[in-house]
């Protein structure tokens, strides 16, 4: 099982995604954004970061990156994609799911051990999780507040696309506390918290356990590893 | 060297977090005479030569697919300064 | 193109009576005619700006190279071990073992952050990480140190709204861990905050790079961001002198920060660094151009053409002079074998960075700038570089002194009632310097890069280096600006005490120190006593623990009219731990284990937080230190933490064992149940002292009952005084703090109380 | 309700980083016609009553202290929206 992690200029957490990706048990491709080359890989994750300092809209100029044009061709054939954080924004800005992003309610950077609740679990990326399953994700952005016209809003609400919701807090103002989304199908799947933060003893959020101890992030990895043996099985 | 001006607002239906905290700010401040504040961007584009036809329709193209996000933004104006 | 007609050498000796502006530049008419003397003929323009960007203080270290000294030769044998790079690289580099280095340095953006407190602070996040990248290292973490005026003041929310927005920022678009700092508020500061940064970077031993350019024939190519008119004058104009002296100047004084730009030059680099593609290497910081070849050729051969034509700029009116002192961020300045050089753009065409070739290294011994075919610039680069101006400026002990000294806090009155005590209590917990700081740390990102083990609110910052071996090192710093003004030889050994008391509470060996020496005016006799006696303490302290000042800076005219800061050398103590997975958090986490206090309570309350905040009082003579038993302390932790003896430890300071006890049980929220008497007893202090003391050498742990044995083996064998203090109670809701015979307060009250003080002010 | 525009660029000497990427972001995506980019704020401030002087004056201040940083930014217009 390959997952490639896509390096655009200003990305900041690809690393981690791809020691998540080792960590669940899969084997890390690096990608790189001005290639027009996927390497053949299973499932892909665009990380986080301020790629191109965000300074347009978050994710904006990056969404136009040579190998997002590969990414849509993959996704529309079903090949699992995971954006996180910044990799969210861009899938929204590239139209791979609905909605977009804007500067957080209360204008500041954020960061913080963020709880979520599990609304799907039929995703290439959830299903490992049980539904209305409460997780502890870090957050960390600035420009995370969730946002849609109220038609896509009721569409993503009833077709089962909101895929995580805030919990016990809404850190930035998201509509209707929507943390992440899936495309209709299932195999695309944004969220702003990072699941590759929570997948290491030590060096995750803090638990009602012990500090640094939450590795709830380590089930998008293995969810995704077990689609898609699934699909191929 | 001629000026290209374009302008994007948040969508009227939309929420727009930074102009609601600066209306909060005015407030605070004392300023009561406004009941919103919208905020948004303005572009200038530096055009090498003439603007030809040809460029204002580049620009246009430029301010729906780039500049903006249609999902949350309107196009509100694209004008040549000065013009 | 520039239309500026520029000051040839040969128009220089065509007109040597030429006025010259050098006053405006920040120079005295004696630098200006040392500078004469040295090249036998007036300077050119560009030569002037030149000198008088690096002869200024910020840039020629001139009123303090004399008293820097010491920390180059207050060395043991010992304090040079691990020591691969000390004092004058652009940062100090210590070998932590496994064939890694670590190079670390904190640095002042102070003058800057007041003007613009947003891009002040951030561009000084930017220029101290580009000193780190200059060494060959990969930028792990930062750190920022805060003082600000009066929490109540009506511009202090501007300040600190600005330069905390400006770091996180920075810091978080750069991909870098912020893993601690400090936040003080001080009237002191009104109108000259102190935004220190400090950044930590990790490199293999055989990737060191140094600054200096050699080998005849290798090209000088500038990359990284495009010359701009922002921050001319910066370095002479804003770091020299005080704001109300600053003359006019055309050219904006502020520069925006492009953290993107950053973010893409570090992987850049790496990526040269990786390729064997850069010989010599140097940020450009302040001073820009004309310290970047000054520096890289005095470091190397001696020698230095270069077309300043090449550089590429943002602004196409800039004049030779401008492009020599511009402090456009965001830039490098690399040396490149003219074989690699196809291979260095590549990379550097890759990462959709600019860059052009500027000149070559020669062997004339002489720094040459022409522009435009014209010889503007022909000096001896150690002349600008090395060689400046040294001051041994005047020195007197302030007469204020004395009766400030003998004002002691113990006559203060003291609360008579548990009532009393626990109301102290919640003030200081909630007063401005010791409530919680999480509205400003909330806005900092420790995740990133994913090998953050311990970052505020511990003790310590602390990153893991090999993910194979889990080593990692740790970094603190303190200052006390309070202490420093009632004795600053003290002072300064206190913050280095508490710096490396904080690093060894984590489990982490203190190897290595870096400072940022904040003061006033240096022409002021009474601020160079300060500075004197500080530089003294902190060597002779350094020496006595035996781990060497590897850099740091020093950061003079901080004052609001006349009246200086507080003398603030910010101190930054760096750890090595050989398994981050030992690391030791300051707060307990489960019911049920025992609360021990080491060290011994005295009297100490001069210059205490108590007496700041509940009398309004400075005055008398800080907390004694003794080293010795710091480090005897240190090594009795080192000892647990190999053993696993401590579930905690949180070193004691400002308020107090109050505080540490409050901080304690807010973390987690699981209270403690605490008796005073033994201490009261045993050191024959009064509540009071046993609660608000600042005494040194003291550490809060907490101890797994089947550990108790052990532990107290371990301090009895070591000789150091340990006494049970309490025990860690039930967490949730009904968590409390019970101060048992005194008072009882609930942790969410203490949690309320602290967690209220900074939003209400700035959110 | 009538509406104030105020807008607001970086100075011309200041490093503009958002018009830098987005200028970067044109080139590569091949529209080569444009020299530059520069970009700045566009704010709607919607006026409870009618637009008197002393609401302009008061815009006018707004413009200058709240919604522009005058050490890096220049208030280039203050209009009323359809006037
Ligand atoms: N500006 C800041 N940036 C990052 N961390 C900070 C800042 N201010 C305070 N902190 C963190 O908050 C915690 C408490 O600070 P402080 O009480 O000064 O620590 P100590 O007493 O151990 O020196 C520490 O972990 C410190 O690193
Ligand atoms: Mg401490």
């Amino acid at each position: 099982m390959r997952i490639g992690v896509i390096t655009f200029p200003g990305s900041l957490d690809e690393r981690d995604a791809q020691r998540a990706v080792r960590l669940a048990g899969a084997e890390p491709v690096a990608l790189w954004h001005g290639d027009h080359d996927i390497q053949n890989v299973d499932a892909i994750v665009l990380p986080g970061g301020f790629s191109y300092g965000d300074y347009l809209r978050a994710g904006s100029i990056a969404s136009h990156a040579p190998i997002m044009a590969e990414v849509i061709d993959a996704a529309n054939k079903g090949v699992p994609v995971l954006g996180i954080c910044n990799g969210f924004q861009m899938l929204a800005e590239a139209r791979l799911l609905p909605g977009a992003h804007t500067r957080n309610a209360h204008q500041h950077f954020i960061r913080r051990d963020q709880k979520l609740r599990v609304e799907n679990n039929t995703t290439a990326w959830t299903t490992q999780f049980t539904l209305g399953e409460e997780i502890i994700i870090p957050l960390k952005n600035a420009d995370g507040l969730y946002i849609a016209d109220a038609e896509t809003i009721k569409r993503i609400e009833g077709n089962g696309q909101v895929t995580f919701r805030y919990a016990g807090l809404n850190p930035n103002g998201s509509m209707n506390d929507i943390a992440g989304v899936s495309n209709e199908r299932g195999n695309v799947v944004g969220l702003m918290p990072h699941p590759e933060h929570a997948v290491e003893p030590g060096f995750g959020p803090n638990t009602a356990v012990a500090m640094r101890s939450g590795l709830d992030g380590l089930k998008f990895f293995t969810s995704v590893i077990q689609s898609t043996l699934l699909a191929h099985a | 060297m001629p000026i290209i001006v374009v302008e994007v607002m948040p969508k009227a239906e939309i929420l727009d977090p930074q102009g609601k905290a600066v209306a909060g700010a005015l407030t605070r401040l004392g300023y009561t005479d406004f009941s919103g504040v919208r905020m948004g961007k303005r572009f200038e584009l530096t055009v090498d030569g003439p603007v030809t036809p040809e460029i204002l329709a580049a620009v246009k193209v430029v301010a729906d697919e780039i500049l903006s996000n249609a999902v949350i933004e309107d196009v509100v104006s694209i004008t040549e300064l000065g013009a | 193109m520039s239309t500026h007609v520029a000051d040839t050498v040969e128009n220089a000796i065509a007109t040597p009576d030429k006025e010259q502006p050098y006053a405006a530049l920040g120079l005295k008419p004696d630098e200006y005619a040392q500078i004469r003397e040295i090249l036998g003929r007036r300077p050119t323009s560009g030569e002037l700006a030149m000198y008088s960007v690096m002869w200024s203080e910020h840039c020629s270290y001139k009123s303090s190279k004399m008293y820097l000294r010491q920390f180059g030769q207050k060395v043991t044998a010992k304090m040079k071990e691990k020591l691969m790079v000390g004092m004058g690289e652009n940062a100090g580099v210590v070998d932590v073992g496994e064939g890694w280095a670590v190079t670390f340095k904190v640095e002042s953006h102070n003058h800057p952050s007041y003007i613009e407190p947003f891009q002040g602070a951030a561009t000084g996040v930017g220029g101290i990480v580009r000193d780190i990248i200059s060494m060959g290292a990969r930028p792990v973490a930062i750190m920022d140190q805060l003082r600000f005026g009066a929490i109540d003041h009506p511009d202090t929310a501007r300040v600190v709204n600005g330069v905390v927005g400006g770091i996180s920022f920075y810091g978080n678009c750069l991909g870098l861990p912020n893993i601690g700092g400090e936040t003080y508020f001080d009237s002191v500061y009104q109108g000259n905050p102190l935004v220190n940064a400090l950044s930590v970077g990790v490199l293999r031993h055989e990737d060191l790079h140094l600054a200096n350019a050699s080998g005849v024939g290798n090209k000088i190519v500038l990359f990284g961001a495009r010359t701009g008119g922002d921050g001319i004058g910066g370095a002479s104009i804003l770091a020299s002198d005080s704001f109300d002296a600053a003359g006019p100047t055309k050219r904006p004084a502020v520069q925006v920060g492009d953290p993107f730009a950053e973010k893409v030059l570090i992987e850049c680099c790496l990526e040269l660094y990786r390729l064997g593609l850069v010989e010599g290497i140097q940020d450009l910081g302040a001073a820009g151009i004309s310290c970047a070849t000054s520096e890289l050729a005095a470091n190397g051969d001696g020698g230095m053409i270069v077309h300043l034509e090449e550089v590429l700029l943002r602004d196409p009116t800039l004049t030779a002079e401008e492009i020599l002192m511009s402090e456009s961020q965001e830039r490098m300045m690399a040396v490149v074998e003219p074989g690699k050089l196809d291979a260095f753009l590549a990379v550097v065409a890759k990462w959709d960075v600019e860059t052009s070739v500027l000149g070559e290294v020669t062997d004339t011994g002489r720094l040459i700038i022409h522009h435009f075919g014209e010889e503007i610039v022909n000096v001896d680069p150690s002349t600008v570089a090395v060689d400046g101006p040294v001051y041994e400026r005047p020195v007197a002990y302030p007469l204020w002194l004395d009766k400030l000294q003998a004002d002691s806090a113990s006559g203060l009155p003291r609360a008579t009632t548990g009532e009393e005590l626990r109301e102290q209590v919640i003030r200081l917990v909630a007063s401005p310097n010791l409530a919680d700081k999480s509205f400003i740390t909330d806005q900092y990102d420790y995740f990133v890069m994913g090998n953050t083990a311990l970052s505020f609110p511990d003790d310590a910052g602390m990153i893991r280096v090999d993910e194979e071996s889990g080593l990692g090192f740790a970094i603190a710093t303190d200052a006390n600006g309070r202490y420093c003004q009632l004795d600053p030889y003290a002072g300064a050994q206190l913050a280095l005490a508490e710096a490396f008391r904080n690093v060894a509470v984590s489990g982490a060996v203190p190897v290595a120190v870096t400072d940022c020496l904040n003061f006033g005016s240096p022409e002021n006799p009474e601020v160079m006593w300060q500075f004197k006696q500080a530089v003294e303490g902190l060597a002779d302290g350094c020496l006595e623990l035996e781990i060497p000042v590897t850099g740091g800076n020093v950061s003079f005219y901080n004052q609001t009219g006349d009246q200086p800061i507080f003398p603030t050398p910010v101190v930054g103590v760096l750890g090595i731990i050989d398994d981050v997975a030992r690391r030791i958090p300051s707060a307990w986490q489960d019911e049920g284990n025992n609360i021990y206090l080491l060290g011994y309570t005295r009297d100490e309350l001069d210059g205490s937080a108590w007496a700041g905040t509940i009398h309004d009082h400075l005055g008398g003579l800080p907390p004694v230190l003794d080293l010795s038993t710091e480090m005897d302390l240190a090594s009795l932790l080192q000892g647990a933490a190999i053993e696993s003896l401590v579930l905690s430890a949180h070193d004691l300071s400002d308020g107090g064992l109050a505080q540490a006890l409050a901080e304690s049980v807010m973390r987690f929220g699981v209270g403690a149940r605490v008796w005073l008497n033994d201490i009261i007893e045993r050191d024959g202090v009064d509540a009071t002292a046993a609660l608000f003391s600042e005494s040194t050498a003291r550490v809060l742990v907490s101890v797994d009952r089947e550990d108790d044995v052990r532990f107290v083996g371990l301090c009895n064998a070591r000789n150091y005084p340990v006494l049970r203090i309490g025990v860690t109670d039930q967490r949730g809701d009904e968590a409390v703090l019970d101060v048992q015979g005194q008072f009882v307060i609930p942790v969410s009250e203490i949690r309320e109380r602290s967690n209220e003080t900074l939003p209400k002010y700035f959110g």
